[in-house]
């Protein structure tokens, strides 16, 4: 049962990052990566690493995700100002 | 097959998908997510491996915690450099091989 | 064309070596040794009761007052980048998420504590203590709370670098113990809290910096 | 440390230290430099004097230090490099004189002067290496040094000259450097000795020691211009004159010509060398080399030019004198480096001299040159004269020596190579004199830069060095056979080397 | 007061003072901190110079950081190649010092945080040198590349911000590829420790190992830029400001060229050498093809990078020659040699560049006659990189071509002598043009004496190691 739920886990973690390289629209991509943190928190976590599931999601996922949100905003809008 | 093995295999794939990345991918932003991917992939393999017995190791935990704050430093001069870059050309990846 | 034939090549490369890593990490037998054991026999004289903030700040502190350099570095080095620029006014938010952010601000400041002083004995330490003030500085950034930083101040620096000198400090002290960061047993739990504190305060400043001076328009 | 080991390190650093001293003064300083300059050769001559006497009277100078751990920088002054030095030490004195005359109110004096003392110290350290890693030092010193005196005038022609002098000299001393390598590595020393070291090795070696010996050869070929290793000589005369006259006809290609020496006699050993066949084919090199320089040095315009390819062909007097088994060979070999050195200065200094007077750098415009600069066509006259070997001149000695050594050696060749060279040393110098000598003054000469101020046809500082050296000419011709002139030099190196009183 | 008082160890000294004034120029503020900086590196010079002496008379020296002891805790410790490297890092990171408190100007964007991140990087370098822990080697790689791409970046124009990115994304994946590989190795021995892993390591090692070990040392490959991982040197090194671009050349790439050696001599020399020849034929490939490139190369600083590439390439030709003594102590002087001199010649270029106003090659006619030390600096350094006597750099070459014919390798030795002559056409470029008559409309901006003649005393130094290498060569045989 735990086999599948790991399985299950690290699947869509490596679903996730493929689609986070493959998906066509930056946008996409930038959530997805912040999904991949937020699942990769779920990895540490059942690593019995909650340390690093801590780390992970706040900083992993929440300022890398904000870093690269606030880019992508920036660089849109030079863009299409 | 030990919670710690799952995760090491899914490290490795995700290694190799993100050196794949960061060597096929011209787009900058994306690069940098593919660098991420390749970072997150090393530090599974790293604990994952080393709890394959299913067995708490906390030194390479806190291994994985520096790597983590390196990891963003890294990411966070990446954008600088991305968005700085950006600026001055409106390009969002590097020129052909400027060997001249 | 030709990107094609690359992209199946390296592709194809990646996929050899992660069935080659695949199976010799499955061959692998146990290891020699074990480092659990003595993570947990020290423990007692480490100062704290996690073992991972033990790692962390005592048996591999080290490690990590280099990685505090690394993020100082990467910090200058993202200053040395982006260069002075003036800061442009903030967007304010709608004045309801600009309330849920006075609100949460406070509650993180909480949590950000709870998490330091966590650490000594169960999850949690400088480094996610950090992590959830910078986060709050980024989110009242994100409701024009907090402007984008242009500069750092002298105040800014001394603060940014506050936590490394401690935690230098502190290293170069304990040589008279006989070497770097030799904590003397009675003394570990306090000077690791004490270099804890000075590192949280550090790195949420360094964290949020990483943010904030990015955060501007440039030359738009 | 001791006076023996410290007279050849006071030789070396009478230049060196002047050298650098004038390389940091300023432009204007002439007073100050032309001191120095001066000081220093004549310091040098001095120190060269008191060694000289201390090698005749038996004494044994020498220092070592070490690189790395068993590799080492070894000077020693023996017989054979005393004769070197001693010729260098002279003609620099008369260079610097010159060069201060020729120089005068050129740009960059610091820099020439700085360079032309570093290429003596090399010059000198190439004389004085104990070892074959000691020599290849100097010796590439000594091409690093000359190149920015080549390319001194900074004009497309010069960079031109400078590069090809480069690309050989470079090529050259990579063929060494793979030599000497090699030997170390077989032997785990390259020290001069006087039967030779690489007998030690085993006849299994043979082989080996062959391909070194070629590589060797080629590598110091290059600078004694062996034929086909000579291509950079005539380009490297758009240096100024006393750069060609020193360096190019005197301590450049006698570097080479020297190397050959040290190896054939000090590194192989001469009986060595002609056991494994290969004193015979290096002869016949010589010769090739004799030949085709003098043939070629016929159909030149340029005098410089025409005077470079008379070096490329006597320069290989002396190895066809080491390559010719035997002690009158070598004695004519030795005492040739010698001569030819003071033939070929006169010759160049009174090249330099034509050409800062009345611009003429051409034979064709050599008509009447004669009477206009009676002295200087004469000096020219006795060092052609030299050249071709006539009597009462030091170029009569060393062919005489030459011809026996031949004969000696059963190689009657050579005797015949010697003599058609003698001819067409006249076929390319008689003309030249006949020109300056019986040809009218023309209208105008190319470009007067010097008038006449009574018997001084030209700048004292010009005249006397030539006037010296072409009486040296006639001195060392005439009174070869007495006490303490180059032949008596040369004949007790033979002594030494064929009897083989090495060091213990 | 004795030096064997931990107070003063100079092995934890080596990386706390370049820390602390690192953070003190930071604090100080842009642009501040180059007198902190030359003092601190001064008193290092001392301490490297100190602990040189002691290692090279036969003893060790190491720091149990924390007192725990491997492979609990992590320890550093010097051997004769560390000490070398230390060595030869305070003694180029010194007059660079000097070199730069002229170079930048106040308020050039370029130098605003020069100081404090030069002192990290020093502080990485040291830190890497001394450190016996594979991770810990790990955290120091990273400290030394982003400070280096900080370097690369400040203030630059598009060209240099690309080229700054370009050598991130590398230097990451470089350190992403190694990490991997210390986690390999901690999944199969439980311990990062270099000391001990030593006698676990054996010739039976499980395959794992042998992937780690492909991993570290294609990783450094790629931070040491050898063939053909090279791609990122050029722009990098030639576009930063002439003290970068010379701190990187003479010393960064060679960190990790040491680490490899490291590896490769210590913990995974059961695994390693069957890439051996591998390393050589790439470093033959690099000698090659840098100094191709420099000879074709249009801007001076471009063509001193590419003959970075292929000064590189000589290190990695000492790989198939480990097994007897000789090569280590040819590696070391190589190391030493280029070091020195292109540190040396990257800062005589900057000259010429700030005099000139232009980074061409074809620019520089008639630059002997107006800036003659920078010339005879740059010239000197040449000779170091040609290979020729009496310099270090023909030292080095010396001992690669007995070592390898020592050893029967022919071919090493040829490849050593052909990349002589290839040096040579590219140093001769660069001073032919010099010496050529300055055209009559060229005008050169005066420049600080300072650096003209810090360039010389490196460039000077390259050749006088080649009189005295005796000291020098005591240390790699020295190496545990």
């Amino acid at each position: 049962m735990t086999l599948a739920f790991d399985l299950l886990l690290a699947l869509s973690l490596l679903w996730t990052a493929w689609r986070t390289l493959a998906t066509p629209r930056l946008d996409r991509a930038l959530v997805l990566f912040i999904v991949f943190g937020l699942l990769m928190s779920l990895a540490w976590a059942r690593l019995a690493a909650p340390d690093i599931g801590l780390a992970e999601a706040a900083i992993g996922a929440g300022l890398t995700g904000a870093l690269l949100l606030d880019a992508y905003g920036v660089l849109r809008r030079r863009v299409r100002p | 097959m030990s919670t710690g093995f799952v995760f090491a295999l899914a490290g490795a794939v995700l290694f190799s998908l993100g050196v794949a990345g960061v060597v096929l991918i011209g787009h900058l932003l994306r690069r940098i997510l593919a660098f991420n991917l390749m970072g997150s992939g090393a530090f599974l393999v790293l604990v994952g491996l080393a709890q394959r017995q299913d067995v708490a190791d906390p030194v390479p935990q806190a291994m994985v915690l520096t790597g983590i704050v390196v990891a963003v430093a890294a990411t966070a001069l990446a954008l600088a450099l991305v968005r700085k870059l950006h600026a001055l050309t409106g390009q969002l990846g590097l020129p052909g091989d400027v060997d001249e | 064309m030709k990107r094609r034939v690359l992209v199946a090549f390296v592709l194809t490369l990646a996929l050899a070596f992660v069935f080659l890593l695949a199976g010799a990490m499955l061959d692998l037998g146990p290891t020699t040794i074990d480092l659990r054991a003595p993570v947990a026999a020290h423990l007692a004289q480490s100062g704290v009761t996690h073992p991972v903030t033990a790692v962390l700040l005592n048996y591999r502190g080290y490690d990590t007052l280099l990685e505090i350099a690394v993020l100082l570095v990467a910090l200058l080095a993202l200053l040395a980048v982006v260069g002075d620029a003036p800061v442009p006014p903030s967007r304010a938010a709608h004045p309801v998420l600009q309330t849920l952010a006075r609100l949460a601000t406070p509650l993180m400041i909480v949590v950000a504590v709870y998490l330091l002083w966590a650490g000594a004995f169960r999850p949690g330490g400088a480094f996610q203590a950090g992590a959830v003030l910078a986060a709050a500085a980024v989110l009242l950034h994100l409701v024009g709370l907090q402007p984008g930083w242009s500069r750092p101040r002298l105040g800014l620096r001394i603060g940014l670098a506050a936590g490394f000198v401690l935690f230098l400090a502190v290293a170069t002290g304990l040589l008279t113990q006989g070497s770097l960061l030799q904590y003397p047993p009675a003394a570990a739990g306090v000077l690791i809290l004490l270099i804890e504190s000075g590192l949280t305060v550090s790195l949420a400043l360094i964290l949020a910096s990483l943010f904030l001076f990015l955060s501007r328009e440039e030359g738009a | 440390m001791t006076s023996h080991e410290l007279l050849p390190l006071a030789v070396l650093a009478s230049s060196l230290l002047p050298g650098l001293i004038i390389f940091a003064l300023p432009e204007a300083w002439i007073g100050v430099r032309t001191f120095l300059n001066l000081f220093a050769a004549i310091a040098k001559l001095g120190l060269v004097a008191l060694l000289l006497a201390g090698v005749a009277a038996g004494e044994e100078y020498g220092v070592r230090y070490a690189v790395l751990p068993g590799l080492e920088l070894a000077l020693k002054a023996d017989a054979l490099g005393m004769l070197f030095i001693t010729l260098s030490a002279i003609l620099w004195l008369f260079t610097t004189l010159y060069a201060i005359g020729y120089l005068e109110g050129a740009p960059h004096r610091s820099r020439f002067f700085g360079f032309f003392s570093l290429c003596v110290t090399a010059t000198m350290g190439i004389a004085m290496a104990a070892n074959l890693f000691t020599f290849f030092i100097f010796y590439e010193l000594l091409t690093l040094s000359t190149f920015p005196l080549v390319v001194h005038r900074g004009t497309d022609k010069a960079m031109k000259g400078g590069t090809i002098y480069l690309a050989y000299t470079l090529i050259g001393g990579t063929a060494l450097l793979a030599g000497i390598v090699w030997l170390h590595h077989l032997l785990g020393h390259t020290e001069f000795a006087h039967a030779g070291i690489a007998a030690a090795l085993g006849p299994e070696y043979a082989g080996q020691l062959k391909i070194i010996f070629l590589l060797l050869i080629a590598g110091v070929g290059v600078k004694a211009a062996i034929v086909p290793l000579h291509g950079w000589l005539p380009q490297a005369m758009v240096a100024p004159a006393p750069v060609s006259a020193l360096l190019h006809a005197v301590a450049v290609v006698k570097a080479g010509a020297f190397g050959i020496v040290r190896i054939v006699y000090e590194v192989y050993g001469v009986e060595f060398a002609q056991s494994l066949d290969l004193l015979y084919p290096l002869a016949i090199f010589a010769a090739v080399t004799i030949l085709w320089g003098s043939f070629r040095a016929l159909f030149q315009d340029d005098l410089k030019k025409r005077l470079a390819y008379s070096t490329v062909s006597q320069v290989s007097y002396i190895v066809l004198g080491v390559a010719l088994f035997g002690p009158i060979g070598t004695i004519g070999g030795l005492v040739h480096l010698v001569h030819q050195g003071i033939m070929k200065i006169t010759l160049f200094f009174c090249a330099g001299n034509f050409a800062e007077t009345l611009g003429i750098h051409k034979v064709s415009e050599m008509d009447g040159a004669g009477r206009r600069m009676p002295l200087t066509t004469l000096a020219f006259s006795i060092g052609a004269l030299g050249m071709m070997g006539a009597p009462l001149t030091a170029g009569a000695v060393s062919k005489a020596w030459l011809m026996d050594g031949a004969t000696a050696a059963r190689m009657d060749w050579a005797i015949w190579v010697l003599w058609t060279s003698s001819l067409l040393n006249a076929a390319y110098f008689l003309p030249i004199l006949w020109r300056a000598w019986l040809r009218p003054v023309p209208a105008a000469w190319p470009e007067e830069h010097i008038a006449r101020r009574g018997w001084r046809e030209t700048a004292l500082l010009l005249l006397l060095p030539p006037l010296f050296t072409a009486a040296a000419t006639l001195t060392a011709g005439m009174l070869a056979d007495s006490e303490a002139t180059p032949l008596a030099w040369a004949r007790l190196i033979a002594e030494r080397e064929y009897i083989g009183q090495g060091r213990p | 007061m004795s030096m064997s008082e931990p107070l003063f160890d100079p092995l934890a000294w080596l990386i706390l003072l370049p820390l602390a004034w690192a953070t003190l120029a930071f604090v100080l503020g842009p642009g501040r901190g180059a007198w902190p900086a030359i003092a601190g590196l001064a008193t290092q010079c001392w301490l490297a110079l100190d602990l040189a002496q002691k290692v090279g008379a036969g003893g060790t020296a190491a720091h149990v950081v924390g007192g725990w002891g491997a492979p609990l805790g992590i320890d550093l410790a010097v051997d004769g190649l560390s000490a070398a490297m230390l060595l030869l890092t305070q003694a180029v990171a010194l007059p660079l010092a000097i070199y730069a408190r002229s170079y930048f100007k106040p308020g050039d964007p370029a130098g605003t945080w020069f100081w404090p991140l030069t002192g990290f990087l020093i502080a990485g370098l040291n830190a890497l040198f001394v450190s016996a822990d594979l991770f810990n080697l790990y955290v120091t790689l990273e400290l030394v590349g982003l400070a280096a791409v900080g370097l690369v970046a400040a203030g630059g124009g598009a060209q240099q911000v690309a080229a700054a990115l370009r050598y991130l994304f590398a230097t990451l994946v470089g350190s992403g590829a190694y990490l991997l590989g210390v986690a390999l190795i901690y999944g199969a021995y439980g311990t990062v420790s270099i000391a001990t892993l030593l006698p676990l390591v054996t010739d039976d090692a499980p395959r794992l190992a042998w992937i780690a070990g492909g991993l570290m040392v294609a990783g450094l490959m790629l931070k040491t830029a050898l063939f053909p991982f090279h791609f990122w040197l050029p722009p990098a090194h030639g576009g930063a400001p002439a003290p970068v671009s010379a701190l990187l050349s003479a010393l960064v790439v060679k960190a990790s060229f040491y680490l490899i050696l490291r590896l490769w001599l210590g913990p995974l020399q059961a695994v390693l050498p069957a890439f051996a020849w591998l390393m050589a034929l790439l470093g033959a490939a690099a000698i090659f093809w840098g100094s191709w490139q420099a000879i074709r190369a249009v801007k001076l600083k471009r063509l001193i990078a590419y003959s970075t590439v292929a000064q590189l390439g000589y290190l990695f030709l000492i790989f198939p020659l480990l097994a007897a003594p000789g090569a280590i102590h040819a590696g070391v002087m190589q190391v030493f040699a280029h070091g020195l001199a292109k540190a040396g010649m990257f800062a005589a270029a900057g000259v010429l560049i700030k005099a000139t106003g232009q980074d061409t090659v074809a620019g520089l006619a008639g630059a002997v006659e107006r800036l003659p030390v920078t010339m005879f600096a740059f010239g000197l350094a040449g000779m170091t990189l040609m290979g020729l006597p009496p310099s270090s750099g023909f030292l080095a070459k010396w001992q690669i071509i007995e070592a390898a014919l020592a050893q029967g390798h022919w071919i090493i030795a040829a490849v050593v002598l052909a990349g002589g002559l290839l040096a040579a056409v590219y140093v001769l470029r660069v001073l032919r043009q010099a010496f050529l008559m300055a055209p009559a409309s060229a005008t050169l901006a005066p420049v600080p004496r300072t650096l003209e003649w810090s360039a010389f005393a490196l460039a000077a130094a390259s050749v006088l190691l080649g009189l005295r290498g005796v000291e020098l060569m005591q240390l790699p045989g020295a190496v545990t």
